[in-house]
């Protein structure tokens, strides 16, 4: 009865409606936005476009309606508990939103001269600091829009540091086959060579192996850790050793940085680079797929390649430092200043940590994880490595009832949902079979955690008792179980008003 | 501890539960002879009170110019609606789309995104956005040189009058993978590639030929001799686009024969100036060559009742699935920015995108008209433009607009450094935000500075 | 499987738990504020709290979760049809509610020198005078919190100008029995004893009992046009003629406006008086039950008696009205200035409206209510007026439907629900059995209006054919039918801890 | 035109659906005589851009100056959470909760709030808000009225310690019933009601005693003797207190006989000073008395299935069942700022509000110390009070305070208006939102002013 979905915003869309009060006067018409403008003369027919563009044409209660409800459709950290491993779905706070948008913050342009940004640049001056203090690095650049922008620059300076001293040889990146898809990617993407290394029973990289893998050829190695098995990499100071000896780098990939904030700093650990992710470490929102900040922190070694802009302090007043600064830099790899506007956000949040809170996150993360493990395992589930510490997160795998039972960890991920309960990450990492990458972060209470353990236990009672039930999964979302291969099968990728007719309409 | 829950009894039986006697036990596993105490670089905790303040002290410091700076950032009006919907908690704090059923909300926003950006820009399909006009254009190269399977080369044409950030990510980007970007200059009569520049690259192995329109002096290019030029030589082509203009230009897709890659800034369409970002960059192609595009892309599928319903697709391409063989690294993107600008183009509509960008090419009209009657200031180009100018003075132009930023006034992009050959020029713009009193106030700084230069 | 509901907040509360970052630091504990504060020395023991309020103990996370998953329980107008007679809920523009809170409104002391209040100032002397040109009104006082102290404001004017000219006899109100109840309760209120009149077939007011009605006694009459019935009020200019040779005074109840705007002003219809409901009307939100404001106009009579303060213009410069200046005033109706807030948002929306938008919204609230009235008889429901052009509101009647069907005016609109749209208003005007008050307003379109109608139809081909199914609604909500009667017997107006081991808690 | 979404088409077809010609027949029930033109006194209508740029320029023209201003309305630090929540469109545009299926959001809102309402005054019940402070006061006193069965007189004790606003609008509100509020004097030395100054009213018929805690002044008052006194002659107690200072003070239930109606301004508990409004007032009373409580009072229940859920309850007090025999005409209250107040105790609890009470109080203690340092000011009275003092000068405040002004420091309200026997006094209030440079900068200028006004 009550409407699963929400129609198309397309499929509101009526020819001569509109939100008219967005409309700007057009200097021709003083008596106000009715009718349609006169177009530009100056613009050569040849150049112009004649067919409007296929926009909806909504009254602005349609388009506030419409995205409003459209919104309620999804599970947020806001509503929902949110244990996406790898992805610290935790608390983002209201105040960094607020104040990442104060009006002169919002409206500053990128090329406003440095006079019109001082409190900005104030802000991402600390920032730097501030990162550099939690990775024990000697610099920082704000510059890498996510991530996967991080590994590219850092992997871009690990190369660019190797040709600077014409070691022009080393083109192979080593990642351990547990890594996350976007470090093979990077290290593509810098014209590397990708060599895998495999992780022993334990979780811990395998040092033999490792060191087969080194030689004149190896420009570095990217690492987490703790690393995307949810376990810290023990001998991280052996391997740092390996590879320095070997003449490679070590770059931290900073995605898990929220299990050792204050425990333990990347630079201590042998790495020349890391990246942190902003919007998972400093919790600045993903927003639905993004945006991030992937900052990235130097040695000695690595800092005269930084991309720009950086920021500067001469003399009581900041500044962009460009290309004149750092001649070595890798360049820019944005047309103006990075994310900025999710800076300030990570910002906000560090100051409002503040020192002792910085250990706290990990203090927090960590005894969620480790108390969600020591339940779980009680609750009869597998865990991946059972007798290894878990990090800020853990892997369970269902390995047995995927067997056993034939209800799969993507069977368990979507009956979670229908317990009101975001599901872990499912399926990586790729070398845990049918693995749960659970992530519980410091910001969620015990009660629910213990929620959490129950439904799963509930589901385990499911899977064992009716598992078409789990299989068939969702039942209470907006829609059931969607068909992957269909999507990719027959590409349904935008909106044509025909396709609507041949009976795909939102119902 | 700010945003921490635990209690103390929580902490006690959460320990015991695991068997561990203190959280610091947990750390075990890390090797004592690297562990680190509380970070002194970062300051104790501030309250949200007391950072509010510092942050408004801060915010006010920078202030609130007039400005009329473009050159790829635009100011314009952002309903209220946009950023009211889009920073709800359940679009701002939800993560990638991977559980679809339980992000429906966010799915079916980007394909809505992905139809209007389709239509936009005249192409077939689009993606869900990458992280910025600049990056979207290094991207842009690496898939068109993927594209062209039959190019040995990896030389991509790009133009002088695309705008210099981007070829300079581009070039910081691409770099790495031995693409070549081969400078094309300009006519600093016109400001715009003239077509004989192509006749040197004939019979060249090119890899794809970029186009920035309108170019980054806000010049419009010749676009369909450029383009024919491109196709009848089997190189495919990329088009550079604000999608504001798109209302009145011709999209790329109607380009002569076609662009094949079109990507652009999508910061005009509802995001604020921030400083440089968040924005996104946006990406567009034909059906054929789908399955080279970077960054996500949703579909729309079937449940298993058959009922309509959006999910992420064509995951082979990407890093999660392909790692060292996908079509890039992308991972995050700019997600929340989509769900703005797709709220935007929704209360906009064909008719208020299409006043938005007649009104910005009439406010800049007006600016060039009142800043050429100025005495020492004369427009660089006599060519067909959109909402943005270079301007050229009789002297040179960083000590004038410093002049004026003191006064609060943001005049343009000093270009001396970009394009010396111009001379003194900078590159102005106005939009939609712009009333007559303002571009009068501009006018009479630029008269007041020029004229105090004189006398000093 | 889906929590239905949402637990208490209390019931998320653990001793020890808070949001550390809201907490103020305390000058003496330079360290942070961490432990509990030292109480003042100097507030004695015998004037201090012993035991601590019980508030709830919880995280940022937990509070912003929790009211977050309160909100989703609601129907609004940003996700809804909410076509609520008599509430004029339309469309609450965005843009009235970001530029109503830009920081120096918001921050603004209700005490702070005119010096420092221009701005706000203008804005509220300007809806003053569009109050005026809308209302055809002398002079118009913000002062009123809502309509019902509007119209407190009103019937007090009325009976201030009598006893200024000594007319100490006139105690009656005379009111339709179809009148809201705010009206016979504001006359109480100010002291004055309620007379109504009947209402004849067609909706208008009885001409001959309101003759019989009115003498020496006579204060004023409190109408709204359109009535309650939805329908104007014909003879209008006879009512007031009586009532003014009588003595009386008309007072003009202006939740209706909104099907008249820029039609007809209640000054020509001869009111001597109105209030204005800003919140319906001029669209400031209705906020889950306010606030709102109810500003008063009056002619020449009652200009000397508005309440305070007022905004008035002395050379250029704005500045609060007093006693001092006004001293036949009512007084004041607060401790400030009324509902300044939703005053801003009003003069927003009414500069966003324009003159031309004015006429619009009374053009589009009438066709809007006719074209369903026409609708809903061609669907085979009874209207109450069927000869009568409906307002920006009209009337069904479900009398056949409970008699026949026992299917009630109550189980139509709590059916309705499942279907996704707001209830009418039921049961009221009292005067009409069964009935529903739909009122659309202009900003909903017409494909919303026929998917009510067809609603609607459907609801009564149910009643017919499974009536139970009707009278068992709502079924998708959050809670089913809820109790009533079990609410007024047994009291729970407060949550006790207690309480809910005795199983009312949430599940 | 702005937000109405009729297309030429759909008009026409609603039109001929209706069977009218045209939109303009639907009126022809209004007389012609008096059907009117367009509203000239109404300017033409406004983009949203162009509004948001002259609200933005009148909000600048307010300015934010740094404020010592109480008097019943405090600046204090609103977590951000709070607006970003309540401002949500399911609270925001939702009416009030007549359908109670579909607005448990709101509904469990109010009961939640109603609990902490109660628990913090130390009541048993309390309503879904009233208008604001001023007028909670004047339903107070007629609700106290009713209660008190035995008294024939409406004669009701108000000390004039009491905010002299809520006394006139008490008086404005109440006077039409016939309540007569008899002004009782205070003590000018310690700026509070002496219980000896009861004395009079011994025998005489009255209707009900209020009691502001702290009153206008910041000053404590001695609560037990006078509610006892009250309640030795069965009189209702009505009481008048600040949500904040409720955190430190012994909440007007614990009153020695207790109170019987509990009212005050509610704006404290995360609402924005907004130049009065929108805040809201709160009012507690006994079980006892709920049914002669106005307002809306919202009850917890079962539905047909046996779960819990929230309606509106005892609502036969109310004008829309009463009519004209109903508690009070209320019909709209101020819910939203309800769900606002709800939201900020929760980020608050018990901890929180007690150490904003405590900071308020540090932070006036040290106002006080700061001025009075400052030759010609000292303080008027020497008693306890809460985060709140009355400073006399050695000669007018007026032009002293207006000297500050000037300088965008607002020093305090001056009292000669209201207490003409204090000579020349102003009242001053430091909240948690103040720092010890605030109060440096606060008392420097006063130092200035003084010495200035001196020299002149
Ligand atoms: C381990 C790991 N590395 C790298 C990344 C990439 O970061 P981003 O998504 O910000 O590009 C992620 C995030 O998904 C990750 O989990
Ligand atoms: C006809 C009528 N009069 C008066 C009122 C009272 O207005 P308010 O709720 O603002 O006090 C209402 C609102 O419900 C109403 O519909």
């Amino acid at each position: 009865m009550q409407p699963h979905g929400e129609k198309l915003i397309f499929e509101y869309s009526r020819p001569g409606r509109a939100a008219f009060d967005q409309w700007p006067r057009v200097p021709q018409d003083a008596a106000g936005p009715a009718g349609a403008p006169t177009r530009p003369a100056d613009i050569p027919a040849e150049l112009a476009r004649t067919e409007p563009p296929f926009l909806p044409e909504v009254s602005e209660l349609d388009a506030v309606r419409h995205f409003t409800r459209l919104s309620q459709l999804n599970f947020s950290i806001d509503t929902h508990f949110y244990p996406l491993g790898s992805c610290t779905m935790k608390y983002n706070p209201k105040a960094c939103n607020a104040l990442a948008q104060l009006p002169q913050f919002l409206g500053r342009h990128p090329l406003a001269p440095d006079s019109h940004g001082q409190g900005v640049l104030a802000c991402l001056y600390e920032l730097q600091e501030m990162l550099k203090a939690v990775t024990g690095m000697q610099a920082v650049s704000l510059a890498p829009m996510a991530g996967a922008q991080g590994e590219l620059a850092g992997v871009a300076m690990i190369r660019a540091y190797h040709r600077a001293r014409g070691d022009l040889a080393r083109k192979e990146i080593i990642v351990p086959e547990a890594a996350h898809g976007t470090n093979p990617a990077t290290a593509t993407m810098c014209g590397a060579v990708v060599r895998e290394v495999p992780v022993g029973a334990e979780g811990d990289v395998s040092l033999e192996a490792l060191r087969a893998a080194v030689g004149p050829a190896t420009a570095g190695i990217m690492l987490t850790n703790p690393s995307t098995l949810g376990v810290f990499e023990r001998r991280i100071l052996e391997v740092a050793e390996i590879m320095h000896e070997a003449g490679g780098l070590l770059y931290y990939d900073g995605a898990n940085l929220n299990a050792i904030l204050g425990k333990v700093r990347p630079a201590d650990m042998g790495f020349d680079v890391v990246h942190v992710n902003l919007h998972k470490t400093f919790s600045t929102p993903h927003g639905g797929g993004g945006p991030g900040a992937g900052a990235v922190g130097v040695g000695p070694r690595l800092a005269p390649f930084l991309p720009i802009p950086l920021v500067g302090r001469d003399e009581g007043a900041y500044r962009w430092l460009t290309e004149r600064d750092v001649p070595q830099s890798i360049g820019r790899l944005s047309a103006f200043m990075g994310n900025t506007g999710v800076l300030l956000r990570a910002y906000v949040y560090m100051r409002l940590l503040g020192r002792s809170g910085m250990t706290a996150v990990a203090d927090h993360a960590t005894l969620n994880a480790n108390y969600l493990l020591a339940r779980l395992i009680r609750a009869g589930f597998a865990a991946a490595y059972p007798d290894r510490r878990a990090s800020h997160e853990l892997i369970v795998t269902l390995k047995r009832e995927a067997r056993e039972l034939e209800v799969t960890a993507m069977d368990f991920a979507k009956r979670l949902l229908d317990y009101g309960m975001h599901a872990p990450t499912t399926y990586f990492p790729l070398l845990v079979p049918e693995c749960l990458l659970i992530e519980p972060t410091e910001t969620e209470s015990k009660e629910t955690l213990d929620a959490f353990v129950d439904a799963l236990a509930s589901i385990a009672r499911e899977a064992s008792e009716d598992p078409e039930r789990v299989r068939g999964a969702p039942y209470t979302l907006p829609v059931r179980r969607l068909d992957d291969v269909r999507a990719a099968k027959q590409l349904d990728l935008t909106f044509k008003p025909a396709a609507s007719a041949e009976g795909l309409t939102s119902a | 501890m700010a945003f921490i829950p635990h209690t103390a009894a929580d902490v006690r039986e959460m320990l015991e539960a695991i068997g561990a006697a203190s959280i610091e036990e947990l750390f075990d596993e890390i090797p004592a002879s690297i562990r680190s105490r509380k970070p002194s670089g970062v300051p104790e905790t501030l309250g949200e009170m007391e950072i509010g303040r510092l942050m408004r002290e801060r915010a006010a410091s920078d202030g609130e110019p007039l400005s009329f700076l473009g050159a790829g950032a635009y100011e314009h009006h952002i309903p209220a609606a946009v950023w009211a919907i889009a920073t709800r908690g359940e679009f701002y704090s939800a993560y990638t789309p991977y559980q679809a059923e339980a992000s429906q909300g966010t799915l079916q926003t980007i394909y809505e995104f992905q139809t209007m950006v389709a239509s936009l820009t005249g192409m077939q399909v689009a993606n869900a956005s990458l992280y910025d006009g600049g990056s979207a254009f290094a991207e842009a190269l690496l898939m068109a040189v993927r594209i062209n399977r039959r190019s040995k080369s990896l030389k991509v044409l790009v133009p002088s009058t695309v705008h210099p950030h981007y070829r300079a990510a581009a070039g910081a980007i691409t770099s790495h993978q031995g693409l070549r970007l081969e400078e094309m200059p300009y006519c600093t009569e016109s400001g715009r590639i003239l077509p004989e520049a192509l006749a040197r690259y004939e019979g060249e192995d090119v890899a794809a030929l970029a186009i920035q329109q309108p170019n980054f002096f806000g010049v419009l290019e010749d676009v369909d001799a450029l383009s024919d030029w491109a196709h009848r030589r089997r190189i495919p082509v990329i088009a550079v686009v604000n999608p504001t203009s798109l209302a009145l230009l011709k999209p790329p897709g109607a380009w002569r024969g076609g662009a094949d890659v079109v990507v652009g800034e999508g910061q005009p369409l509802g995001i604020p100036l921030s400083s440089g970002g968040p924005y996104f960059g946006f990406m567009a192609t034909r059906m054929e060559h789908v399955r080279q595009m970077p960054g996500r892309i949703v579909g729309r599928t079937l449940d298993v009742a058959g009922r309509p319903g959006f999910t992420l697709t064509l995951q082979a391409r990407e890093q999660h699935i392909r790692r060292g063989r996908a079509t890039s690294n992308i991972c995050t993107n700019q997600g929340l920015m989509v769900t703005a600008a797709t709220i935007y183009l929704s209360l906009m509509g064909p008719r208020g995108l299409e006043r938005v960008a007649t009104a910005c090419h009439a406010r800049t009209a007006e600016l060039l008209g009142a800043l050429t009657r100025v005495p020492g200031v004369r427009a660089a180009f006599r060519s067909p433009y959109f909402h943005e100018v270079v301007l050229q003075l009789d002297r040179p132009a960083a000590p004038v607009l410093a002049a004026l930023a003191q006064r609060d006034i943001l005049g343009g992009v000093d270009l001396a450094p970009y394009y010396p050959e111009l001379g003194a020029a900078f590159l102005a713009c106005a939009t939609e935000t712009k009333t007559s009193a303002d571009i009068e106030a501009f006018a009479s700084a630029v008269r007041e500075a020029l004229s105090n230069q004189h006398a000093a």
